[in-house]
């Protein structure tokens, strides 16, 4: 059972390894397209999927991610990738500061504070805060990536950054769920009464949700960025915020792999549907209706999580005293 | 040595005195019960105590410190924790994940160990799960470790929650009406639990409305009525003393 | 002195529309804890068949204007509410057991499709109404020049919503729509017919909202299938400013959000009024985290 | 996982049909980057029907060096992503050249992907000034830039002799450019107010009753004719009769229908002639087939620019013999003078910019007509 997943994913990464080789340029941005929002709602995933968090405001965070990059590159010439952590770090900052006062909200009006943040988010872009956004022209002008001297040009460049570090993050969501720190999450989404009672700090589990989903998302900014080599404001307006969350309602909450089916169908089918031409959203918005009716839990509902029970005691037992008891 | 003293708490709730001026102690290693007609403010004492609620006077001693103020999960820490008397287990989840939770606030690996997975989170995990698997055990649902909560019986669901409640290693440990739901053959073995769960150390203060259960595990009764205490005492006495008998049959005349 | 109730008049007509749009969103979610996001699309819908039905049959030339308006109003409400049973019927009603989030993304997907169908039957290009059916008279209050059409939309409004307060709060049809939004499986015990409510409440918010959206068409002349989102967006803001599922919430909430926009524009920047208004609402939010008239009851433990 | 695995080939297999698609080179292919579907659907839509007309009418004709037009729109919704997702699509099915599109940060969106891809485009809404600047050699537009326009309206507004300006722009790039390039032209002891609304709302009392405030004797509004028109007619409505002045997206007959007559009656715009100002016999008879066919005129000007852009790019095709895009593009700034086309003649300067002045000021009369003054 255990051979055939890995031969499987060994499969499927080989496959996409290849896949540029077969596509042109279009589909290949298509691809990136779904790659960078896979790593997007996976960080939303994180606040929504996991701690059931009402956000749709993420992409005020992706926001902060990418004007970060732009401006230390385009003002200060530090190179596109050196900014990566710095652009997590400040959205991860601006998520903590944010956050904060609002993380008592219960629903519905954590719903529409995030939708808020993400308008003022918008609006101080627009009208060029600090004189550093360039209002709604936007940044031009990001430089090109370098990886080891090599420059990152064409959408098959791309997609080797964008698929390898969405890679990386589903590893990493993959063992964040499979933790303490998951659990917590998830206990905090089933009751948060129950999960304070016992004895988890709730307040902080969901800011730091917060604050990690913020970070991964601001680092995908500095892909986002470099990518476009411009950004203006209208790439992360609100609506922009409603995709990622629809991504992960309807892939199911939780669910690392119906975040990426989610991602396929949500960023796909519009491009699939672009024969249809003024139709397409038409299409689009009655294939999201009809999604939900037939599969109301989302496509893929996250898994149980397994624990090889047998193992663990026979370590426990191994290692007596090892607990606080 | 008192473990727990309630001084003069009072709480209201808008114009209404949930509970006024309550004091009463819970002696080290003691069964105590806390029994009164409906409304009487129980659940409320029990709040207050575990920080659901902050009461507009008084003080929760534990051990000699105050924890009034404190977040709940803060005086779960210190030692104090609770059942609910609405079952609010994690329905969806599994009986171990569900005791897992209670073990989470005696574990320290955070968001990092979790992506490095370094031995130490293992090994962590590992006691955990054993810690959990015992207390299932403990209560007697050890074979259900993998069933989803809201798949359990009514009675079960009530022995999963207490089983969460000993996962966090308390010191002491409020019991909302533990038998709620429960025939009387799962009861005969709660009184059974509930002793164990003393001799293990574990001091032990329950609400229930089931007389002849409180008359045969407690120790010492206090009696709320209108949010006071109006008696306190041995099971003997307090089954005699006739204010006791006034308020119940008032309300509700299920004593004995 | 006068600028500042200029602009307060100015805010309070605009804040009835908002507070109008709002109500609907605040009956579907007093019952059914939805946050139905193609509320304000429903709005755009009556906006534009408010617009074809005047001009298709010429009421306000055979009824003559006050007529003629009551009339279409009355067939914008019908139609409306009868699209708005339909998607509850086929949107929302499968997804009712299922975990709250679905039915928003259902919404967000029927907002979608309603906008890119009132954009291909009625295209792309802005509408106008035609002029010459309201009065352009203005009256002067305390020295200002308030225009009639103004008062008697923000009176049409008022009037809307006490029609709503009473029907909620005084009839007997109002008492189960209630006690269906406290606790649905309660009602059916008592023998209500909770999906007779629902579809009761699904067509009349979006009636509420179609009727919006011909005062809107009304006034401002100019309908855009767009307009919608943006009005949708306000009217949530509104509902929830006031605590939503709370009917003189919604009333409060919207009157207050559009005076919030009209003195953050005249007082602060016009640039960053939608940012004031939204950090007016989250440091409201901060102190009173269920809105205004929101109930604050303790959770129950 | 085996749901996860279907999922990711069925995606593959369609994307694989669709990478196949279409390399036949029996005709020239010509795209058109729009917006047709979100909130400026309308504009882009009447690019499309225009470029449509125009191809059809070549076609008829016999095609260019004997060989047929064909049409390929991409929809960019007003949106920078879908907007590189559309020029990348347009780059790999062969096409000559690009129209396109409306909006300039969505044209600055995809421009590098096609001077990388060695496509034409030829903007047609996108008046930004950096566009030209980059030295793309393959970029050009037929519309006008802000800063011309900014020295047009400077130049007028100075004529008027007034000494106290209200600006008020939307915040877009266009509107925001127009405004800055005027602003810096003027006194700016003479400038009273200076702010920007929130587009695509309907109430701008609060706003004008600000501006009213602080009492200016001429309100320049460049910005789009929906809010000028709500905003005259508002002001009507206020019993304020300042003037107003707006710039070349007002123009757009649509703004006296939502104005009403007596409101736009007085109003002033600077830009480019308007759809019913072109006199062209050739321009007349276009039109007449487009209101024959839409049973409406184009909206505006900007889509007009777009049957410019197929205008100049057929000829060039037909003067070159050549498909190949550096000779097209030397062929734009060296061959093409004075071309006779839908807004009047054109030729590019070396940055890729429409030459020649064009601006003109019109204004509405009792009718509710523009009138060229």
């Amino acid at each position: 059972m255990m051979n055939m997943r890995t031969l499987l994913l060994f499969a499927v990464c080989l496959l996409l390894l290849a896949l540029p080789q077969f596509l042109n340029p279009y589909w290949t941005d298509v691809f990136n397209n779904i790659g960078l929002y896979t790593v997007l709602a996976l960080s939303l995933n994180i606040i929504l999927g996991h701690a059931g968090l009402f956000h749709m405001g993420h992409a005020a965070f992706y926001a902060v991610g990418a004007y970060t990059t732009a401006i230390l590159n385009t003002q200060f010439g530090v190179p596109v990738l050196y900014t990566m952590p710095l652009a997590g770090l400040l959205a991860a900052v601006f998520a903590m500061v944010v956050a904060r006062p609002i993380i008592h909200l219960r629903g519905d009006y954590l719903l529409i504070v995030t939708i808020g943040i993400v308008e003022i988010v918008r609006i101080a872009l627009v009208n060029d805060v600090f004189g550093l956004t360039g209002g709604a022209n936007g940044i031009f002008g990001i430089a090109r990536p370098m990886v080891f001297g090599f420059k990152l040009k064409k959408p098959e460049h791309f997609f080797y950054l964008i698929w390898g570090f969405c890679l990386l993050t589903i590893f990493f969501m993959h063992r964040l769920e499979n933790s303490r720190f998951g659990r917590a999450l998830n206990f905090i989404k089933e009751d948060d009464v129950a999960a304070e009672g016992s004895g988890i700090d709730t307040a902080y589990y969901k800011l730091i949700a917060f604050v990690l989903g913020a970070f991964w998302a601001g680092m995908t900014g500095t892909i986002y960025a470099a990518k476009m080599t411009i950004i203006s404001p209208e790439a992360f307006s609100f609506w922009e915020s409603v995709v990622l969350f629809t991504i992960v309602i309807l892939g199911g909450m939780g669910s690392i792999r119906g975040v990426l089916v989610g991602s396929f169908l949500i960023i796909g089918l519009p491009e699939i549907f672009r024969d249809l031409a003024e139709w397409r959203m038409l299409v689009f918005g009655l294939a999201m209706m009809l999604m939900m009716i037939f599969r109301t839990q989302g496509l893929i509902p996250p898994p149980p999580r397994k624990y090889d029970v047998l193992a663990y005691l026979k370590e426990a037992a191994g290692a007596v005293g090892g607990g606080r008891a | 040595m008192s473990l727990v003293q309630l001084k003069d708490l009072t709480k209201t709730f808008g114009g209404l005195v949930a509970v006024n001026d309550v004091s009463f102690n819970v002696e080290q290693g003691s069964i105590v019960g806390l029994i009164g007609p409906n409304g009487a403010g129980k659940t409320t004492v029990f709040n207050l105590i575990t920080g659901n609620y902050v009461p507009d006077t008084g003080e929760v001693l534990f051990d000699g410190t105050n924890v009034v103020g404190m977040r709940t999960h803060r005086i779960v820490h210190l030692g104090i924790a609770r059942t609910f008397q609405t079952i609010r287990l994690f329905q969806n989840m599994s009986a171990l994940e569900n005791v897992l939770s209670g073990c989470h606030c005696r574990m320290q690996s955070g968001i990092f160990s979790a992506m490095f997975r370094p031995p130490s989170q293992r090994r962590e995990e590992s006691a955990a799960v054993g810690r959990a698997m015992a207390e299932l055990e403990f209560v007697g649902l050890a074979d259900q470790w993998n069933n989803a909560a809201k798949n359990l019986s009514y009675g079960k669901q009530r022995l999963l929650e207490v089983a969460r409640a000993l996962a966090t290693q308390p010191r002491f440990i409020i019991l909302d009406e533990p038998a709620g739901g429960m025939n009387d053959h799962e009861t005969q073995e709660l009184i059974e639990l509930i002793k164990a769960v003393r001799d293990r150390g574990i001091t032990v203060l329950l609400i229930e409305h089931d007389m002849s259960l409180v008359m045969k595990v407690c120790e010492h009764l206090v009696v709320l009525e209108y949010g006071a205490v109006i008696a306190q005492g041995g099971p003997e006495e307090i089954k005699n003393n006739p204010r006791v008998i006034e308020a119940y049959l008032g309300a509700d005349d299920d004593l004995l | 002195m006068e600028e500042f109730f200029q602009q307060l008049t100015n805010g309070l007509a605009v804040g009835g529309i908002y507070a109008l749009i709002a109500l609907g969103y605040t009956m579907v979610y007093g019952v059914l804890k939805l946050i139905n996001f193609a509320h304000g699309d429903l709005f755009t819908i009556g906006a534009f068949l408010g617009l074809t039905l005047l001009t298709s049959l010429g009421l306000s030339d055979h009824m003559g204007p006050l007529l003629g308006v009551i009339a279409l109003a009355v067939m914008v409400i019908v139609l409306v509410g009868l699209i708005g049973f339909l998607l509850e019927r086929t949107a929302y009603r499968p997804l009712r057991n299922s975990q709250r989030l679905s039915a928003v993304v259902s919404a967000l997907g029927a907002s979608i499709f309603f906008q890119n169908a009132v954009m291909l039957i009625w295209g792309a290009r802005p509408l106008v109404y035609p002029h010459n059916i309201l009065p352009t008279t203005a009256i002067s209050i305390f020295g200002m020049d308030v225009p009639l059409v103004r008062i008697l939309m923000f009176s049409t409004s008022l009037v809307l919503m006490y029609a709503l307060y009473y029907l909620t709060h005084k009839t007997k049809i109002g008492a189960a729509i209630r006690a269906a939004a406290i606790d649905q499986g309660a009602a059916k015990l008592m023998g209500i017919d909770v999906n007779r409510v629902i579809a009761l409440v699904f067509c009349i918010g979006p009636a509420l909202g179609g009727a919006a959206g011909v005062m809107v068409g009304l006034y401002y002349g100019q309908i855009s299938f767009t307009m919608g989102w943006m009005y949708g967006l306000k009217a949530f803001t509104a509902a929830i400013l006031g605590g939503i599922g709370n009917i003189p919430g919604a009333m409060v909430g919207g009157l207050l959000l559009g005076v919030i926009e009209a003195l953050g524009a005249a007082y602060i920047s016009i640039a960053w009024k939608d940012a004031i208004s939204f950090l007016v609402l989250i440091l409201i939010l901060i102190v009173r985290p269920t809105g205004l008239l929101g109930e604050r009851v303790a959770d129950k433990v | 996982m085996k749901k996860l695995i279907h999922a990711l080939l069925l995606g593959l297999v369609l994307s694989l049909m669709m990478a196949g698609y279409s390399w036949a080179a029996d005709t020239i292919k010509i795209g058109v980057q729009a917006p047709l579907t979100g909130k400026y659907a309308s504009e882009g839509q009447d690019m499309k029907n225009i470029v449509d007309i125009l191809a059809e009418k070549v076609n008829a004709a016999g095609g260019v060096n004997g060989k047929m037009v064909e049409i390929i729109a991409e929809d960019d919704a007003f949106d920078p992503k879908t907007a590189a997702l559309a020029a990348q699509r347009l780059t790999t099915s062969g096409v000559v050249a690009v129209i396109g599109t409306y909006g300039s940060s969505i044209t600055e969106a995809a421009q590098g992907i096609y001077d990388e891809a060695e496509v034409i485009q030829i903007a047609t809404g996108s008046t930004m000034v950096r566009l030209t600047e980059k030295g793309m050699k393959l970029f050009f537009r037929t519309c006008p830039r802000d800063d011309a326009q900014g020295a047009a309206a400077a130049k007028i507004i100075k004529e008027f002799g007034s000494k106290r300006i209200a600006i008020l722009h939307d915040n877009s790039s266009y509107s925001k450019g127009l405004a800055e390039e005027t602003k810096a032209l003027l006194d700016p002891a003479s400038i009273v107010f200076y702010d920007a609304l929130t587009p695509g709302e309907q109430d701008y009392t609060a706003i004008l009753t600000k501006v009213k405030g602080s009492n200016p004797d001429l309100l320049f509004f460049p910005g789009y004719y929906n809010e000028a028109g709500l905003l005259l007619r508002q002001k009507m409505e206020m019993k304020w009769n300042v003037p107003m002045l707006g710039g070349d997206a007002t123009n757009n007959a649509d703004l006296v229908k939502i104005a009403g007559v007596d409101a736009a009656k007085g109003f002033m715009f600077v830009g480019p002639p308007g759809v019913n100002d072109l006199d062209d016999p050739a321009a007349k008879e276009f039109l007449a087939t487009y209101k024959s066919r839409f049973n409406a005129m184009p909206a505006s000007i900007w889509s007009v620019f777009a049957g410019d852009a197929f205008n100049v790019i057929v000829e060039a095709v037909k003067k070159t013999g050549s498909t190949e895009p550096a000779k097209i593009a030397e062929y734009f700034r060296t061959g093409l003078k004075d071309f006779p086309s839908l807004t009047g003649t054109i030729s590019f300067d070396a940055k890729g910019d429409r030459a020649g002045k064009f601006y003109r000021l019109s204004k509405v009369n009792e009718k509710g007509e523009f009138i060229l003054q």
